[in-house]
């Protein structure tokens, strides 16, 4: 698999979106019915991911956290792989060992994965100053959370990025959730983009359940990182439609607040758009849904056949 | 006796310590959400969601223990006490001596690590050696679920930091816990088995692991004691001595890795203080030097395993 | 020794400055001749430390950080004492066990200094929680650095100062260095203030040279904090007119810059104006220079003989 | 051979590697402040002052080594290492692992820590333990001049994170260092010297400690053997054993405090694996489980004493 660079067509941008559904779903059920460990999925968020991704280029890298599937699969991961490496399988990108947690893949410029809540922050400054210092041409994507944003890695992050002048393009995918605590109770900041100023940093807001907007700003914010050599904090304003860590029952999110946020569902909305402007037809997308169950039912089936790992694995891969 | 499981036990305790002493308070990220029953208890100013920052998190914790409260700080998974190390270790644990006696911390520091959950080795890494080796803390990592009670209640009484080490792999564990006020004393460790010719000395998960190759080994001839050390600083040496020198063989067993774990300074002990005693080479038997994989077979190996206590065991009765 | 408490005469402003300044003075020549380790001095710095302690009630709590003499002296420290812990004496606050860098009193209300930088910021926060939940009526005032404002704990512990509504007057002494580093090494940033409004916190920034102005804008930056019960940053802007930690050549100080600053040094401005308005005359001034160096010389001989703490006190005061 | 300090050798080695790799890189508060040759030399880009926080240059300094940098980044003193334990822990120990091997980290992490300034705890303090304990890491903590040339150099080659410990009380050392391009390897313990009666085992500026203790010895009949061991993981068990095995006792000194420190783990490889060559117990001297005080007299206390080695092994021996 290679890295996945998009045209200016919507309908990948909706397949992508489609596919990353699909694949959390399948991996949430699987999940329920338990033997598979759990993940934090992105569902809701899928215009982020693919908006943003949609905007890079070959040479550009992604750091993400343990919320990665939409970036992974936005980037053309192989959802089988994937899935692999979610179940501890041999095959999986990181052979198995990260689980779902940490999953990188170098070979799509997805590096560094951390799960430590803001640790791709720190990450991301290291491989921006190797951008930079090495003349490589790519912009390095951080995606993180609101929570994220509560680490004190954040100002620093942000800081050294700024006073350095960092290739670096801070994705604050803005969900509102933290885990179990919501964001209201975190912080008095209305968002996370305020934060952007005080540090001589260029900043945007754009509303993450729509998906072409996302890409536009992305663009822009991509270049302005690429001829400016300077950082860029974007904020994406969405909401975390499924659980933090599945099997997770939601108990406690506000009912009423979950269904306005499933009222935004991000592919509804462009499904809805692609159709009004007459791009696509119900059939269409309806082919769209079934080729992406069927690409999942196939990862599905590559990954339970993929080994787990052999007991030497326990040790290797520790030391260079 | 009632039977509940460990995350029942620590709901008790700390629903019993909130009651009897006001100044106790609990945070964390989720412990409102999750503790539902201790909110509406104690309220939302005494069960407390955090932002998202385990640095401030145990800051706070230390300002506030040195000021007249007694917080409980849930920090959830160990390795993100990396992000609060400096507030447990050179606040917590070094301002009492450098003020000269001026301030105490009586805190508590809650994290979950060990096999289990197949989360992989940034939510999953025995550090207790660490809070272990640094001066002014103490710390706890309880075997079964008497002792989540009775531990944690000591620990937040006790006028110090305590680390709490949650066992991961014990979480869902079930057991029988002494009705009314139950206390465990932090520092005295538990003799699991009386037996003979070995001492099996352990904590946390791989308490069972012992005890289980003590019931085979029995079946083989040899009579193991296995120690549940339960506290890990400050070690209950009397007790692993006394054991010792009845057996004069040690085997240490623990999940966290070999270099510098609790199983070094066990064996050091006993090749200092019980070298008389001692009929066979002290050995250990760890997690491997290697982080905590995801993958669920390779996590699973990760933990030692009775099979090899008991062959260990053999060598060296043999 | 209590807690000092300032009645309304700007002759006592000054009194304490140059006792500030005259012990300072004396330590550095003390370290300067070796055998007694080396300080952070707060030269340059007096008036911030008084202009904002002598706005402070007796129940007023102060947390302090490696740069702490002024403060502890301007509390109503005993110079002799303190002396004495810089010099790792028996008769030190400390016991001679903290030596110079984490020196607190709390007979006094300075609690919990730690020379980790940050670490105040965060221990701040826990003292403002008790304070609130104990329901305690002295404000929390936090001396930190600008190099503080790199580190994360500051964002941390804004944020949740804010979010819990904490009874804290984070006063950041913006020196411009931060130890050999200048400050417009370490960030793009103007200043610190800036950081509040994402936070939600009140803030204001004040001449840190002007003692006046810094007690009348502490005095209505305490006043907001008690009538509010919320946290507010004031930034006083000052300069490190000596090194950085005693002996100190400052060699990578421009000296222009330093020069300047020497020429906004607080205390010979603050007689200038107490001299203009006919309150004090040179008589006076020469008199209380006099009386801050004999205050001075007899903590000298407080210190010096002072014994050593005795070798049980090793392991003393480890655990309570 | 030149009689240089233990700061100019770093400064030798550092340029060197500087010279030879243009990868390389140093960071940290204040590196271009202090070290205005190399500012000179090799310009601003590769000789950066950083912002006051040790989380984000040891963050910066993983994500960087993963991508094509050596950084060597200057964290000053060892607790602010505190700060940063989460990039060194978690992220340059464990991500080699967790992502299937697909990135490696070779970093160099420099911290000074040991008696000899009245800093007190939050300056100096012996952490190194830690580190030994965490997987994926290296420790070197040099105790001559020479072994601070030739192993910064190794680290700095090296394509694992080194933590790289400076102890106080050496820096305005002076010693030999050979002239040319010269290198330690990583890993290997070096006998300072030999002897038959009892091994004096340890590292950086309590070698020094054990050499006085042995010329004392020597007077009185004891021939000590001196081992500074240079790395502290991975540890050189073959040079430990060989000397054990040779001599039958082993005192193992060191400043860090006692419990789960590097002599833990000596005293516990040697019970396991030169057990039956022991003539007497394992004895450790180690700095008292207390944080470090400022003051002068306490602070010189705090290190083990020649006096104290010469009894102890005295005492093994009789
Ligand atoms: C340092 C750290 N603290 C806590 C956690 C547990 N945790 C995992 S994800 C998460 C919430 C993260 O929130 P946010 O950054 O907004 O990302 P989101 O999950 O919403 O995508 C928490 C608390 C962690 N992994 N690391
Ligand atoms: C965590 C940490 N990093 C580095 C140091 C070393 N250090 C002591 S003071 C100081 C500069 C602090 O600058 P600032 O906060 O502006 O305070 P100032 O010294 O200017 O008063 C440094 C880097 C430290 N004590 N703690
Ligand atoms: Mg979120
Ligand atoms: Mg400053």
């Amino acid at each position: 698999m290679s890295v996945k660079l998009y045209d200016e067509r919507p309908e990948e941008l909706l397949q992508m979106m489609h596919l990353i559904r699909a694949y959390e779903e399948r991996a949430a059920a699987l999940q329920a019915g338990s033997g598979v460990p759990g993940t934090c999925t992105s569902v809701g968020q899928e215009a982020c991911a693919v908006g943003v991704i949609a905007a890079l280029g070959a040479d550009d890298l992604i750091l993400t956290n343990h919320r990665s599937a939409g970036h992974l699969l936005a980037r053309g991961a192989d959802p089988g792989r994937l899935l692999a490496e979610v179940m501890g399988r041999r095959d999986g990108y990181c052979k198995g060992k990260s689980g779902s947690l940490h999953i990188c893949a170098r070979e799509l410029g997805v590096v560094l994965t951390s799960t430590i809540v803001g640790g791709e922050l720190g990450l991301a400054c290291g491989v921006g100053l190797s951008q930079k210092m090495l003349h490589r041409a790519g912009v390095v994507v951080c995606f993180f959370g609101d929570g994220a944003a509560c680490e004190g890695r954040f100002h620093e992050s942000l800081n050294l990025a700024a006073v350095w002048g960092l290739p670096v393009l801070f994705v604050c995918e803005n969900n509102e959730w933290q885990a179990f605590v919501h964001r209201r109770e975190t912080t008095l900041a209305d968002g996370v983009v305020s934060w952007a100023a005080p540090f001589g940093m260029d900043s945007a807001t754009v509303d993450g359940n729509d998906v072409e907007a996302v890409r536009a700003v992305a663009m822009e914010a991509l270049d302005a990182v690429r001829s400016s050599g300077k950082p860029f904090l974007l904020e994406v304003r969405t909401y975390r439609l499924r659980g933090h860590f599945e099997p997770d029952d939601q108990a406690y999110v506000d009912a009423q607040e979950l269904a306005r946020a499933w009222s935004c569902d991000p592919l509804p909305r462009f499904e809805a758009r692609l159709r009004d402007c007459g791009r696509l037809d119900d059939d269409a997308i309806a082919g769209m849904k079934a080729a992406a169950k069927s690409r999942v039912e196939a990862a599905v089936a590559y990954a339970v056949d993929s080994p787990y790992p052999g007991m030497d694995e326990l040790v290797t891969d520790v030391y260079a | 006796m009632a039977q509940i499981t460990v995350q029942e036990a620590i709901d008790q305790a700390l629903a019993e310590e909130m009651t009897r002493d006001p100044r106790v308070l609990l945070m964390g990220e989720g412990v409102a959400t999750k503790r539902h029953a201790l909110v509406e208890a104690f309220g939302g100013e005494r069960v407390r969601n955090t932002p998202l920052a385990e640095g401030i998190i145990a800051g706070t914790a230390a300002g506030a223990a040195a000021t007249g409260l007694r917080p409980v700080a849930d920090l959830l998974f160990a390795p993100f006490l990396c992000y609060a190390m400096d507030e447990l270790v050179n606040s917590a644990g070094k301002l009492r001596y450098l003020s000269g006696g001026q301030f105490s911390f009586p805190l508590v520091a809650i994290a979950m690590t060990g096999a289990g959950w197949c989360v992989g080795a940034q939510h999953n890494h025995n550090i207790e050696a660490w809070f272990v080796h640094s001066p002014g803390l103490k710390v706890v990592m309880p075997g079964c679920v008497a002792d989540f009670k009775g531990l944690l209640k000591a620990a937040i009484r006790d006028d110090n930091p305590v680390l709490f080490f949650v066992d991961i792999g014990l979480v869902f564990a079930a057991g029988d816990v002494p009705e009314g006020e139950y206390l465990v004393p932090i520092g005295e460790a538990a003799v699991r088995r009386s037996g003979q010719d070995i001492s099996l000395i352990s904590y946390a998960k791989t308490v069972a692991v012992c005890e289980d190759a003590a019931r085979t080994l029995a079946e083989q001839g040899i009579s193991a004691e296995v120690i549940d050390l339960r506290t890990l600083k400050p070690l209950d040496e009397a007790s692993i001595l006394a054991s010792v020198r009845k057996t004069g063989r040690a085997v240490i067993v623990h999940e966290a890795s070999r270099t510098c774990g609790v199983g070094a300074e066990i064996a050091a002990i006993v090749a200092e203080k019980a070298f008389t005693a001692l009929k066979a080479p002290v050995l250990r038997l760890s997690g491997p030097d290697a982080p905590a994989p995801a993958s669920f077979p390779l996590e699973q190996a990760f933990v030692p395993q009775a099979a090899a206590v008991v062959d260990t065991a053999r060598r060296l009765c043999a």
